[in-house]
């Protein structure tokens, strides 16, 4: 078999950008255009390839259905390393985004932050628990009175906020947009009529 | 004659002011105050009644515009004062105009140049980090880094994009049928693969609807059958899903029907 | 020299976690216990081995002062089947040109911006700090003691800049020349204290 680089290029691209949550086979052929027969000799050779070479840190490996890349086990202490590092002094992505919603939106549920970030937030609102960050201010009426989530002011103080009105805004694009075009649209008629009083 | 006014939105007075030099063909250095002049009030007239914003700062151009016309119809007088009979440099009305004229084109131009580059980074992709599960901690941690509201709005960022990543596609796929079949299949398939037992909503982790409702029957079906039961152990506490042992033990008959 | 295949494999493993989150110089070496000499010279022949390999869907670039792998710029029509196609709104003209007269100019209040625009630019400034491209960087002398801005790491890795002195240079004005200077020394002079500053 001739193995097509363009395509493996293409495919590892994709790969790396679903990153853990990986591409379905038939979505990979879609993305590609590529038949299935293929997309599965490829795949095939490409998960013996990154296992083989050591100079690869990565493997592809199919999970539920999902290709998907994972980092090589040999490699989890240099990992582990990373992210100890990383968890000692500084918040994770996670942590911070779900400090942010909260920060924002407080009160607020566990359950709303979720659904904003479209992901489960339970390890990271724990972390921000621990780190004396957010903390419970109230429960929610209704079934199951969840807890709802605040700031602390030791938020305040690693913020280095003297209050909450000095967070700036969130961006909110679309009505922003919405002005431009109809300034747009005054300002094109205006020129219109003009041009035509003119000619 | 006729020309076609070639619409842009101005970025302010001056933003106007050189597209008027430049449709014009007027020289930046030597600008003719009576031709701009009348050109600039007649756009500014036209744009009064958008109720601009900026229709203040329009107007004090406007101002400085005609300031600069008068000072410019007085006859030049160069007194000697002196006593070698050299002249003071030349003043020109217009110096100051100009500079902030050629000032704020630098940076026009050098905003283009950005846009540019811009697009062209938008042509690479990348990921978001990869989230790794780390045991939260159990004690009170002091966070020893000093962060700024900076950190949140990039956090903010980053998850609108990866929002972006996760919508799935609607249109151009064609629906994929979705079995539930399939589904029981997985269910079971994971729950052995997690000795049996997981959480009811760790199931349920995929964007698609269609998944997750289908889950949702399949897990219906197996209590149903009797293969698995779902437990909580308190009020408010997460569902839990069992395999029965009689399921766990065996091998998977590989068909539901 | 003699590559390390397991070096440059941990190094594939590590940024492929950082994703866009990017890891320093000094924390590749740190995490991978390696000497500065060793990771420059594997870093660049990395650099160089993703992008002339046909088969490597990747490029190890430096953004932001950290390394990073981006997808080549020949995927970008594949990956665009597999996400959203619309960016983020783009940036209005007024923010652009904000944006880019902070970057030139920074730190610089909101004021000097107004003055060089010829307009008022708070509205555009606050999309700018929402977007996170932006940021507070201090408060001038003075009285009213206004808010300094600059640009932020964001800013960076949205416009593919290594380091701020990655910036295009600012058109010059042939008669200008003078000033042009002037003003280029001074803007020198302001990086190699920020260089400084942070090295």
């Amino acid at each position: 078999m001739n193995w097509n680089q363009n395509l493996i290029s293409q495919l590892e691209s994709l790969l790396f950008i679903a990153g853990d949550k990986g591409i379905s086979f038939s979505k990979l052929c879609h993305y590609t255009q590529t038949d299935g027969e293929t997309m599965k000799a490829h795949l095939e050779y490409m998960q013996h390839l990154y296992k083989e070479d050591a100079s690869r840190g990565l493997e592809l490996v199919v999970l539920a259905n999902t290709y998907q890349f994972v980092t090589k086990r040999a490699h989890a202490e240099v990992i582990q390393r990373m992210i100890e590092t990383t968890q000692l002094t500084a918040l994770s992505q996670a942590a911070l985004e779900v400090l942010t919603i909260i920060a924002y939106k407080q009160p607020i549920t566990r359950v709303e932050v979720d659904d904003i970030r479209g992901v489960k937030s339970d390890s990271a609102l724990q972390t921000l628990v621990a780190r004396a960050l957010v903390k419970e201010v109230g429960r929610a009426e209704g079934t199951g009175r969840a807890i709802l989530y605040g700031t602390t002011t030791e938020f305040m103080q690693v913020f280095g906020l003297e209050d909450l009105t000095e967070l700036p805004p969130l961006p909110d694009e679309e009505s922003e947009e919405e002005e431009t075009d109809l300034f747009m649209t005054k300002f094109q008629e205006q020129f219109d009529l003009e041009t035509v009083e003119k000619g | 004659m006729a020309y076609e006014i070639k619409v842009e939105a101005f970025e302010g007075p001056l933003d106007l002011l050189l597209h008027l030099i430049n449709r014009l063909e007027i020289d930046i250095y030597d600008i003719k105050m009576t031709e701009i002049t009348s050109q600039y009030m007649e756009h500014v007239r036209a744009m009064q009644v958008l109720e601009l914003n900026e229709a203040s700062e329009y107007l004090v151009m406007a101002a400085t515009l005609l300031s600069i016309k008068s000072k410019m119809l007085l006859p030049t007088m160069p007194i000697d004062l002196d006593i070698d009979g050299s002249y003071e440099e030349e003043f020109d009305p217009r110096d100051e105009l100009v500079n902030r004229l050629l000032e704020y084109k630098r940076y026009k131009e050098a905003a283009a140049e950005l846009k540019t580059k811009e697009h062209q980074q938008s042509h690479h992709f990348s990921k978001l980090p990869s989230l790794i599960e780390i045991e939260p901690a159990d004690k009170e941690l002091v966070l020893d880094q000093q962060y700024e509201v900076y950190d949140l709005l990039g956090a903010f960022q980053k998850m609108l994009k990866r929002k972006m990543l996760q919508k799935p596609l609607s249109t151009r796929i064609s629906k994929a049928e979705i079995s539930i079949k399939d589904q029981m299949q997985q269910v079971v398939t994971r729950l052995k693969r997690a000795k049996g037992k997981l959480a009811f909503e760790t199931l349920f982790d995929s964007s698609e609807k269609a998944v997750v409702v289908a889950t949702f029957l399949s897990v219906l079906e197996l209590m149903k059958r009797q293969m698995i039961q779902v437990t909580q152990s308190q009020n408010f506490t997460d569902l839990e899903i069992e395999l029965t042992e009689e399921v766990l033990e065996n091998e998977l008959e590989s068909e539901f029907d």
